[in-house]
């Protein structure tokens, strides 16, 4: 797609240089949040921004996440844009309240006349901690009106949805995916490159990420690689899948799942967060809307079962959607 | 405006006048309670009746560019920052002609150009006013975040959160606790490790003070202490003062848990108003005629106001949707 | 159905005589909340218990939801079933930490060694008071693992499934709704019995209150009742509408659906909660899985728009789904 | 068992075997980094190791009818509560023969019988364990619920409300504060009010106490008072212990944000097994050889463990959703 070499970057390193570039254009741009200042982030992240940002900018913060979201409500309403994070999205039931009833309620409740232009970011995904450490949650905030909520999947969405939410008005969640971020860009199964420069990528604008023409698979995050994976296994066999990544699941596009749908005629959805009353119902829910039960041949779905994640690698490794899963389950559709 | 660093300011404000905020307070109020039984006003609704000494007091303190964050209890908090009355009753009453075109309600006003807000999540005020507090720090003012709560949310957990930072990071934060003794039927003292509020500050090394919440002459000079250590840069402060709800804790709770004769004697005993009267006379300050001239043309003024706001739209249905999302 | 006279009473007593009877019957039965005790709550239903079963048992709790819902946990585990009032559903955010990681987590974390007997009762539902005191959010606890998400309708079933959820070994989240708790049982559109023994309604059952021919109407909680004003005006239209109580999303009977929408052919899920990620997405998905997509001739959600309840009267009334909504969407499907 | 009331217990252990615990605390926690990069533990770990003389110190006085609930960094703690080491062990290294089958892993271990259980989300131990608190005030036993804290888990809003409630209710509950410093890379002093945790006490009119927490006696004979205050009916207590985390936060943390002097002075100074061995050689209580002959065999029983362990069984992919429900 692009003939400039792709960097040696991790995933890590994208989302810091958005946020990076960000800061230079707009000095309201400040980062709260635990260990993102000295340390740089447990992944690395926010890593020599408080040395080039200053302490102010890139504040390091108690285990108070109850004071330190609202803190960025507070801030946001004081005309900045916070980007505060929550470490992993697990710790969100300590502060979900400043999330729900305040950042994302404000707008509406103020009729308009206070805006909350804050980036809520945090990590999402199983890397082996159990149940208490692994969840996905998008699900619930997409369930709670007023913020937009962010899922990125390739390098260059990681950055420019990145650049994107802090840009936005809006109050927004961005989930980055624990599974992706030590990760070097260039295993992504698609295009790596990542521009140096600062770009946005629009929020509400899903991407068809790989043709075909007998499946419409739906997912977000990191599973769209492993979608993308599955999806050129399955070629081989005779099966051509075509690949949504939605990107962002507040604002959903629904369009583009519809348009792919109503062309291949049978939907699956993949989630790596938990399978009832979440993304994957809501998929099937919306395109059936969209475009009548008539036109649909077959709905399913493969995500995290409704059960909280087993430590145990052996159990971990049977509950997380993988590539060979999916390829799987789309075996037993055809 | 206040001095900077000097405990007793320049131009303490007469009691005449912090009466008169008292009397517009408590008129507005009742004025409020008209729209219940109509079913203007159709959620639940918490006044400020008895507790306006307190408002009142930390109001001649309070500069524009101090941004105050109250609770479910805030109508009193958002006069003292000065906001528009008519149209905080307006939202109040649910108008499109409101502060928040009747999306908010009375639980939630905001006027970002008086820099008010509040929530009705109890201890919620305070994560938000150490955002504006962390905003001042960073903009070297001397702009004050105040947030204002309840006995009752010195309990919760955003509490010890919102001080512990403030003081840490030295922030310019002042916390109001309005200690009325009661969060809706439960008994502070039932429920808490300190009598007080107030002495829980040493685990967070802040200025703290303690003053009687019916007596507004005292709010007003201790509030005048409070402001000046955090505009001084001395970090937060919090402000305790004892007060009494003259009214259910909403209107309609039947109050069945505060003992009759507790209810009747506190109206008798601690009502600021009728404190503050006493007080003018004694003082020779004004007569009693004088004082019945003013209260009439404070209420006259709530209910024009009351009228006025009445005969506003609501919001149009069609609308439903509108502001909740930037653009939208 | 039964010819014993209908008692006078609210449901918030039908309610608080479940605990009670629960409360005699098992002395580890104990409740924590916020005005629960000598207040007998905001809504009246613990009224007279701690006169009753004093104060150890009934127990007024400061406004310290994480701390007394943790509590609850703890009791749990030291062989107690504790009832833990959170006064709204809105408040859950100041403590849901303790529900999604330790109440409903613990019992699988702890492979089965540990159970969390607890029920965590709280309001949801729409009565006026706008953004921050209005919702539902059973969609939320049931996209969690690990919990039962009990929301009856009838007056039966509010005290059947109360006991039912107090006997439970599994954690349970019990949503009352504001709408109903102040009112009459004989306001309810069927009957509204309510045996004064002590008996159970199973958690997981749902029931067809209402049978019909042309269209599946699924809903839960106070509009189920709504739903049924509507199938009575519609029989006058001509259309005759199948109403389905969830009663239960966790347990989700989803084949009690799936029979009915076989027989009717269309489905319409109508939600008090917010639309999207949430139960009425899940409904149909589910439904569709089961009975694939050739077997269902139309789908449709009428729920709480995706924006913060507002507090004018004029908006909520647009807003809520009622009984009027409900036919209108009946009507607009026909 | 200790006696009620008295600060000074009779049978109080003696260092030999306090330095023996601390010993095998050590060898436990150097047999689990083993499993970390051959990946049989596939999360993040969080060891104890430096920290010894805390839970060391606090096992003596637990009784097997007091509940302990634990953090992230728990380890120690469980075999301070007696939990089977073997099949602790087991679930650290997530297999079936694990205390919770393999489910909870090193983060999550659950005990009812030893009444010892975790969390890993900082904060949430205080809650938990105040419910047994409550148990036990309802049974009106003497039995104490222990909550394990780190010094950063003392800025959350779960301390404060739980400690409020404990204090107002005079419930036996036990703070221990692992005071090491840092939460992860965040030092104590920058992001708290005061430099210490004890010292916020007061706010909850509760006893408290702070320890050396690398002098494994000081902590036992201060853990003896605490117990005692609980025990004895007269509410909650906090006992704060100082100590080092030897090892980064997690196996595969960096440890950047300590200065690399600050570390080496640690391992060297404030090691609490070689305190104790020096301390042993200076009463004369054991030479050299023999400490080095104890040394030998509890590093031996616990590598046999280990073996044992590794040759164990993962739980079987087919049983994923059992135990998620009561008979599932
Ligand atoms: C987190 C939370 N819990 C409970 C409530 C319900 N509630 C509203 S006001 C109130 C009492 C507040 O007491 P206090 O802080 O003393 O304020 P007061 O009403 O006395 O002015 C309660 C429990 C709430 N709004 N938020
Ligand atoms: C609510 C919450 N926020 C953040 C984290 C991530 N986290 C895990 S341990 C830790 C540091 C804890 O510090 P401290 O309480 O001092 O314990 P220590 O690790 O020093 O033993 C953090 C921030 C978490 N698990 N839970
Ligand atoms: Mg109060
Ligand atoms: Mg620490």
């Amino acid at each position: 797609m692009n003939s400039t070499p792709v960097r040696n970057l991790r995933f890590s390193q994208v989302i810091g240089e958005a946020i990076s570039l960000e800061m230079e254009a707009d000095e309201k741009v400040l980062l709260l949040g635990e260990d993102i200042g000295r340390s740089g982030g447990v992944f690395g992240v926010t890593r020599q921004l408080q040395a080039r940002f200053g302490e102010a900018r890139v504040r390091d913060t108690p285990i108070s996440e109850m004071a330190f979201t609202g803190m960025g409500v507070g801030l946001a309403m004081a005309g900045y844009r916070p980007v505060v994070e929550i470490m992993f999205v697990d710790f969100i039931g300590v502060c979900l309240e400043q999330v729900m009833n305040a950042m994302s309620k404000i707008p509406y409740m103020s009729g308009g006349n206070t805006r909350v232009p804050m980036v809520l970011r945090t990590a999402g995904g199983c890397i082996g901690s159990a149940a208490q450490h692994s969840q996905c949650l998008w699900g619930l905030f997409a369930h709670l009106p007023g913020m937009a909520v962010v899922c990125p999947s390739s390098p260059h969405d990681y950055k420019g949805l990145m650049a994107a939410s802090i840009q936005s008005d809006d109050p927004v969640v961005f989930i980055e995916n624990k599974r992706q971020l030590n990760k070097l860009v260039s295993s992504y199964p698609l295009d790596a490159f990542v521009p140096e420069e600062r770009y946005t990528v629009p929020l509400g604008k899903a991407k068809v990420v790989r043709e075909g023409s007998d499946l419409t698979l739906v997912t977000i995050s990191a599973s769209v690689g492993d979608a993308l994976v599955a999806a050129s296994r399955l070629e081989g066999e005779g099966v051509s899948v075509e690949v949504v990544d939605l990107r962002t699941l507040v604002p959903l596009d629904i369009a583009t799942v519809a348009t792919s749908v109503s062309k291949t005629g049978r939907l699956l959805v993949v989630d790596e967060d938990f399978l009832s009353f979440g993304m994957s119902g809501e998929i099937i829910a919306r395109t059936l809307e969209e475009l009548g039960t008539a036109a649909v041949r077959q709905v399913k779905r493969h995500a995290m079962p409704d059960i909280p994640l087993p430590a145990s690698i052996a159990l971990e490794q049977a509950a997380v959607p993988s590539a060979d899963s999916i390829a799987d389950v789309i075996r037993s559709m055809s | 405006m206040p001095l900077q660093g000097e405990s007793v300011p320049a131009n303490e404000p007469s009691l005449i006048e912090l009466y008169h905020t008292m009397l517009d307070m408590r008129h507005f109020e009742e004025a409020c309670l008209e729209g219940v039984p109509t079913r203007e006003i159709h959620g639940e609704l918490h006044t400020g009746i008895g507790q306006e000494a307190v408002a009142a007091g930390i109001a001649p303190w309070l500069r524009g560019d101090d941004a105050l964050v109250s609770t479910h209890r805030n109508h009193l908090h958002g006069l003292a920052k000065k906001v528009d009355p008519y149209r905080l009753m307006a939202e109040i009453f649910e108008k499109d002609t409101g502060l928040c075109r009747g999306r908010g309600g009375h639980m939630h006003p905001f006027d970002p150009e008086k820099r008010f807000s509040a929530t009705g999540i109890v201890g919620s005020s305070l994560p938000v006013a150490l955002g504006f507090a962390y905003a001042a720090q960073l903009e070297k003012t001397d702009a004050v975040a105040v947030a204002v709560i309840g006995d009752g949310a010195s309990n919760t957990g955003a509490f010890h959160e919102s001080l512990n930072m403030a003081a840490a990071w030295k922030l310019p934060l002042l916390v109001v606790v309005e200690h009325n003794s009661y969060a809706i039927s439960v008994r502070f003292s039932e429920v808490s490790a300190t009598p007080t509020v107030a002495e829980r500050a040493p685990a967070y090394r802040m200025w703290a003070r303690h003053v009687d919440g019916t007596d507004v002459e005292a709010v007003s000079e201790a509030a005048a202490e409070a402001f000046a250590h955090v505009r001084g840069g001395s970090g937060p402060a919090m402000l305790e003062a004892t007060c009494f709800r003259f009214r259910g804790h909403y209107e309609g709770d039947h109050d069945t848990y505060r003992p009759r004769d507790e209810r009747k004697r506190m109206l008798v005993e601690n009502d600021p108003l009728t404190l503050a009267e006493k007080r003018l006379t004694e003082l020779g300050l004004a007569s009693e005629e004088e004082m019945a001239r003013w209260r009439e043309a404070s209420r006259t003024r709530a209910r024009e106001m009351l009228a006025r706001v009445r005969s506003d739209p609501l919001p149009p249905a069609s609308e439903l949707h509108r502001f909740s999302f930037a653009g939208i």
